[in-house]
């Protein structure tokens, strides 16, 4: 059974229709990469996901779930959790509050009591040690690199221990070495069979990262498929004339 | 901002707020040795008067009128040889129109050796320290504060400022003998106790005994701004006279848009008109308006002491004395009966000493001679006052 | 300290009461709630003790009641208010404190009209005032750290990020609203059995005023803020009033500085300072690379 | 009847005047300006002092001189206070709420320097400064300053209207409320922009200031708090920043007010516009005007 379906789904905004009839699906443990131009409603379909633009019709399920009669706030719950665009941070958390806050609100909490059950505290520590941010663990973030905070944001999603995890351009604006840190951390990511659905303008990285590729175009599925294959087909090459493919 | 809050530790927050604890408890201790109060004379070798008013704030216009009096009355009592032989000290706190600094000045006197507090003049105020003195057994004398539940606080609480209802029916028998108005309306605010009490029910039974029927009664709450349709109102009927319990800014524009509006008859109002509406407005507008006080600034009152007052007050100050000035001396006038009759100045010999002046029928002072009590507050019916070119008169006729 | 007490009872009365007005505003705002609805419920809460002392009512049991009339009754307007958003919330609340003044003034046999509530007996022992405050700011500084403090940080900065990560939003300010309310409700409480009246006067817009500034003198987000700012706020009126007419005017330059430039308030610069003494023992924070390169 | 009618029309004027302000800079810059009722007892305050201090001076000089205080006063407000705030604290909510307080700590300044002028006693207007007349048409009786008010507020309404929806600095505005960043972008200034909208509030309020305090004949410090209320109800009612809705609600409730205290319980006028606030919360919080631009 499929993980997360998306069927027929369509986002208007009064007379903007920014997704507009999409459907396709993720597989449990695959990596999943939509790419498209601005505007092709990348966004919209992560946020239709997670509830916070309302679905014009259409039906979202995940695990077997209508996501409709599941409250946002309640999707971490049934394992769906996602990052943004820009860095959301609690700026006046430590880079370790931030991490135990998704963390506590998951539940990790009660089930200390069960034997060799693992705290929140516990859970995340593991997790921060794991990624490589012991060292910043105790700073805020607003003072971080911007790859750091990055890595913290997926180190948080990662800490409600979601079944599928939406990335909204995890590594837009970063450098070089930080791009590859960022890809490394997924490729393991998925080597641990984690069920990944990532956004990305870069096209590139998501052909060496991703074994299924779904691209969008002006709010409608254009193409879906193997990455390479897909990527070269005509009208996804015609769809990214005009420098929409970032070349660094 | 970026750096500091780059550097904070999340274990620190503790210490840092035990630190601000330590700044609030700092702050507090400065807080209660700021103020040393002077310890006061002994009993016997003098009299200590503590005078708490508004000298700031919201009623900040009365509260420098009893000032002014307190220290003129003061001097005046000290140059005869004080009271029974003890000079008075006086010390004058300003309670800038706040329940709580109130609070904490009546505390600083009862712990001080002040023998008699005079306090003037909000209500809220007087309701809010009026317990502590009660508790503490200190004489409190209180003027205006019109409010019920203040003098019913205990023995201790008085009030020299006779309640305006005590002036009705002289108001009332003015306007229909000298302005033979034969109807009346009346506008008043809702959110003020004693103009809602005066407006409902004192004055249609004063102004229906003497013969004079009520139109319409209009009111408003005193923070809006648009009269207009009070206006309208109040004119609708017709009236030959209109009385406005009103305060402040709309007695102003009460009167002003009532003249505007080409109204002819009289205007009345309570016992701050003159001074918290008319002296505001241009003479063509406020001459004739009249109003009822205990006191006014008249060498031609029906009773010496008050004539005494006014020309001893004008001619030490320069000033005419307003109704203020007049219930701050015969506070301390009450007090100076008080000690006479008690032969002592403690705290209990005042309170005694005030029942025995209440007892024997009151003392002569500006407001009245005698000035009578009545379950501890004055009892005097009072003048109609006639305001003419910015002065207070003694309206004629009476 | 008995006597020190003593000679302080006014003014420990007033700060305490400031103290609770002050973070039942910080409890609604560190939640994200742009509640101006304290003084509304200082209201409530200081008619409800004054009448139910009058009838000779326990005050333990009527400081418990005031609490849970405070939370029940938020809980009832909160669906009203979830419905609204930050300034929406912030002018609907104010408006909501605005209608109980004028209820207050009209419903003359609950309340005593203008004229207030007088005569009520001052019941609650200076010990027990002191205790309740104590209790409040320890339940504050508990909540601020912790799990319910994290997720509170979350909802104060982004609503959306705190849903996603599994806050229940709404809920939480729910709940956040109603502590706020019962608080506020208790500052009532403590007003009314400490001075025995309460009237129209006490919950004028300038109380709604006076709230704020505490909370922002002191600091509206760090747990001693309120505090602080009450025994400021408490205090300072009686040394200005020496500069006579000018001091709201230096009252209202204070804090309006306050705002503007320390919006972390009097708390904020004390860490402040107490960071530059500590720097240099600490290890030197990692160099800032602010913002993203364009891309 | 007509008569509650002429006087309600004119209390909508002022009522309009005054919360246009107060919404466009809410709309356009994100600003609960508590202070706007001050910024409108400053113009009451100015033209007490300036016929105080110069008899004979011609009231329309009061009223430009009164204006520019006012507008100069707004602009203060966002040089020296809103537009620190907005460099301060880069967080939206926490900005938004410092912002209100801000506003409220500014006035109680303004009201603690107004005191200091007026004694904390009301004050009345100099009769000289504009001699009011009353005409009395059909048994109805109007005032030059009514007619005066009624007209400049039309006046006033239209042409900010136009302004937003045509002029090139309002369209700028509209952009500047949807997204401050984005309005950035495509080459907003948005710091001109917001000392020019808060100019034009204070000026506005200024301007009713005068007129209400000719109209009264009062001058006081607190003036201006008893409208802040009144004009949440009408913004609550039109929605924030739409011209027209908001001089029809200010005129609607003007008259419900009115009739309120013309036939019914005069007292109970606040308690209805509480009412009315109560009722559009619950059936429609976002105004009768959906289409605004505002941003709320």
């Amino acid at each position: 059974m499929s993980l997360l379906v998306l069927d027929d789904v369509k986002v208007h905004y009064g007379g903007v229709r920014a997704v507009d009839g999409v459907s396709f699906s993720v597989e449990p443990g695959q990596l999943c990469g939509m790419v498209g131009p601005n505007g092709s409603g990348k966004t919209t379909t992560i946020n239709a996901i997670t509830r916070t633009a309302k679905l014009t019709s259409g039906r979202i399920t995940f695990d077997g779930t209508d996501i409709a009669n599941v409250p946002p706030f309640k999707l971490r719950r049934i394992g769906l959790v996602r990052t943004f665009q820009g860095i959301r941070l609690i700026p006046d958390l430590t880079v370790r509050d931030n991490i135990r806050l998704a963390a506590e609100q998951h539940g990790h909490k009660r089930r200390k009591s069960r034997a060799g059950a693992v705290t929140p505290d516990a859970f995340s520590e593991a997790l921060i040690e794991r990624f490589g941010l012991s060292d910043v663990k105790n700073e805020r973030p607003g003072a971080l690199p911007y790859g750091t905070q990055r890595r913290v944001e997926i180190v948080r999603a990662l800490s409600t221990s979601p079944k599928l995890l939406l990335l909204d351009e995890p590594v837009a604006g970063m450098n070089h070495a930080e791009r590859a840190d960022i890809a490394n951390v997924l490729k393991e990511l998925h080597a641990e069979g984690l069920s990944m659905l990532i956004i990305e303008h870069d096209l590139r990285m998501l052909l060496n990262l991703s074994d299924h590729l779904v691209v969008l175009n002006f709010g409608k599925l254009l193409a879906e498929g193997e990455p390479h294959a897909t990527a070269s087909l005509p009208d996804v090459q015609r769809a990214y004339l005009g420098g929409s493919i970032e070349r660094d | 901002m970026k750096q500091r809050s780059s550097t904070k530790a999340p274990a620190r927050r503790r210490a840092l707020g035990i630190l601000g604890l330590g700044v609030a408890t700092a702050l507090i201790v400065s807080g209660c040795s700021a103020d040393p109060a002077a310890p006061g004379s002994s009993a016997g070798a003098g009299i200590k008067i503590t005078v708490l008013a508004d000298i700031t704030g919201k009623a900040a216009f009365f509260g420098t009128a009893i000032e002014e009096a307190s220290k003129y009355t003061v001097d005046e009592l000290n140059a005869k040889g004080g009271i029974n032989g003890n000079q008075i000290t006086l010390t004058v706190k300003d309670t800038a129109s706040s329940a709580a600094t109130a609070s904490s000045l009546m505390n600083d006197a009862i712990l001080d050796n002040t023998d008699a507090v005079i306090f003037g003049v909000l209500s809220e105020e007087a309701l809010a320290i009026a317990p502590l003195a009660q508790d503490a057994g200190i004489p409190m004398i209180n003027v205006q504060a019109a409010a019920d539940g203040i003098t019913e606080t205990g023995d201790a609480i008085w009030r020299i400022t006779p309640p305006q209802g005590n002036f009705y029916p002289k108001l009332a028998e003015y306007v229909s003998k000298q302005l033979k108005a034969k109807t009346a309306a009346v506008f008043y605010v809702t959110d003020n106790a004693p103009s809602v009490t005066l407006a409902t029910e004192v004055m249609p039974k004063a102004f229906g005994d003497v013969g004079i029927s009520i139109t319409d009664s209009v009111s408003s709450s005193s923070t809006e701004t648009d009269l207009t349709t009070a206006v309208s109102r109040l004119l609708a009927g017709h009236p030959d006279y209109i009385q406005t319990q009103a305060i402040g800014a709309q007695n102003i524009a009460l009167i002003t848009q009532l003249r505007r509006a080409g109204f002819t008859g009289g205007i009345g109002g309570g016992t701050s008109l003159g001074a918290n509406a008319l002296a505001a407005l241009s003479p063509d507008q406020s001459n004739g308006i009249v109003y009822y006080s205990s006191f006014v600034g008249s060498d031609q009152l029906p009773y010496a002491s008050g004539n005494d007052f006014t020309k001893a007050y004008e001619a030490a100050t320069g000033k005419q004395p307003t109704t203020f000035n007049a219930e701050t001396y015969d506070a301390f006038g009450l007090i100076r009966a008080a000690v006479i009759a008690s032969g002592k100045v403690s705290r209990a010999d005042i309170v005694s000493g005030m029942a025995q002046v209440a007892s024997k029928g009151g003392f002569a002072g500006a407001q009245g001679d005698p000035i009578t009590f009545k379950d501890r507050s004055a009892d005097t019916p009072g003048v109609v006052i006639q305001w003419e070119d910015g002065k207070e008169t003694l309206a004629p006729g009476q | 300290m008995i006597d020190w007490l003593a000679a302080n009872a006014p003014l420990l009365r007033n700060i305490s009461v400031l103290a609770l007005l002050g973070y039942s505003v910080q409890l609604a705002l560190r939640a994200g709630v742009f509640s101006f609805a304290t003084v509304g419920f200082y209201a409530i809460g200081g008619y409800v003790t004054a009448n139910l002392l009058k009838a000779g009512w326990n005050w333990v049991a009527v400081m418990a009641l005031v609490i849970v009339v405070g939370f029940v009754f938020a809980l009832v307007i909160s669906p009203v208010l979830n419905r609204l958003r930050h300034l929406f919330l912030a002018m609907a609340t104010l408006a909501f404190t605005l209608f109980i003044q004028s209820l207050a003034l009209s419903w003359a046999t609950f309340t005593g009209g203008a004229q207030g509530m007088f005569g009520v007996r001052r019941v609650l022992p200076q010990g027990a005032m002191i205790a309740i405050v104590v209790v409040v700011v320890l339940i504050v500084w508990l909540t601020q750290r912790g799990v319910l403090g994290r997720a509170t940080s979350a909802l104060r900065h982004d609503e959306l990020l705190a849903a996603s990560l599994g806050v229940n939003v709404s809920r939480q300010q729910t709940m956040a609203f109603a502590a706020s309310s019962g608080v506020g409700a208790l500052a009532g409480f403590v007003q009314v059995s400490t001075t025995g009246v309460f009237g129209p006067d006490d919950i004028s817009f300038s109380t709604v005023v006076t709230s704020l500034t505490v909370l922002v003198v002191g600091g509206a987000i760090i747990w001693a803020g309120p505090l602080v700012g009450a025994i400021l706020v408490g205090t300072l009126p009686l040394y200005l009033v020496k500069a006579g007419n000018l001091s709201l005017i230096i009252q209202a330059v204070v804090v309006l500085a306050i705002v503007v430039y320390q919006p972390e308030g009097l708390v904020g610069i004390v860490k402040y300072l107490f960071s530059i003494i500590r720097k240099p023992f600490r290890k030197k924070p990692r160099e800032t690379t602010a913002g993203a390169p364009a891309s | 009847m007509l008569q509650y009618l002429v006087n309600g029309l004119s209390l909508g004027a002022i009522y309009a005047l005054f919360s246009l302000g107060l919404s466009i800079s809410w709309a356009g810059l994100n600003i609960l300006n508590l202070a706007h009722g001050t910024v409108f007892m400053v113009g009451a305050l100015t033209a007490w002092l300036l016929s105080e201090q110069l008899p004979g001076v011609p009231f329309l000089l009061v009223l430009v001189i009164a204006m520019v205080i006012c507008g100069l006063i707004g602009l203060a407000m966002e040089l020296v206070v809103f537009r620190q705030i907005r460099r301060r604290t880069s967080d939206g909510n926490q900005q938004t709420l410092t912002t209100v307080i801000a506003t409220v700590a500014t006035s109680s300044l303004l009201i603690a320097i107004a005191e200091q002028f007026t004694g904390g006693q009301p004050q009345g207007l100099s009769q000289d400064l504009f001699v009011v007349s009353g005409y009395t048409v059909f048994g109805i009786r109007i005032t030059n300053i009514q007619i005066a008010i009624i007209v400049i507020a039309a006046v006033l309404s239209f042409a900010v209207a136009w302004f937003i929806k045509r002029g090139r600095q309002g369209q700028a505005l509209r952009a500047l409320s949807v997204d401050r960043d984005m309005a950035k972008l495509v080459g907003v200034s948005a710091d001109r922009l917001s000392a020019l909208t808060m100019f034009g509030a204070g000026a506005m309020a200024g301007l009713a200031g005068v007129l209400l305090a000719v109209q009264i004949n009062a001058v006081e410090a607190h003036m201006g708090e008893a409208l802040l209320f009144k004009a949440f109800a009408i913004i609550i009612i039109a929605g924030v920043g739409s011209i027209g809705a908001t001089v029809a609600a200010a005129v609607a409730l003007a008259l419900v007010e009115t009739f309120v205290a013309a036939y019914w319980v005069s007292d109970l006028r606040d308690v209805v516009v509480f009412a009315l606030i109560i009722l559009f919360l619950l059936v429609r919080p976002q105004g009768i005007s959906s289409k605004g631009w505002q941003r709320a």
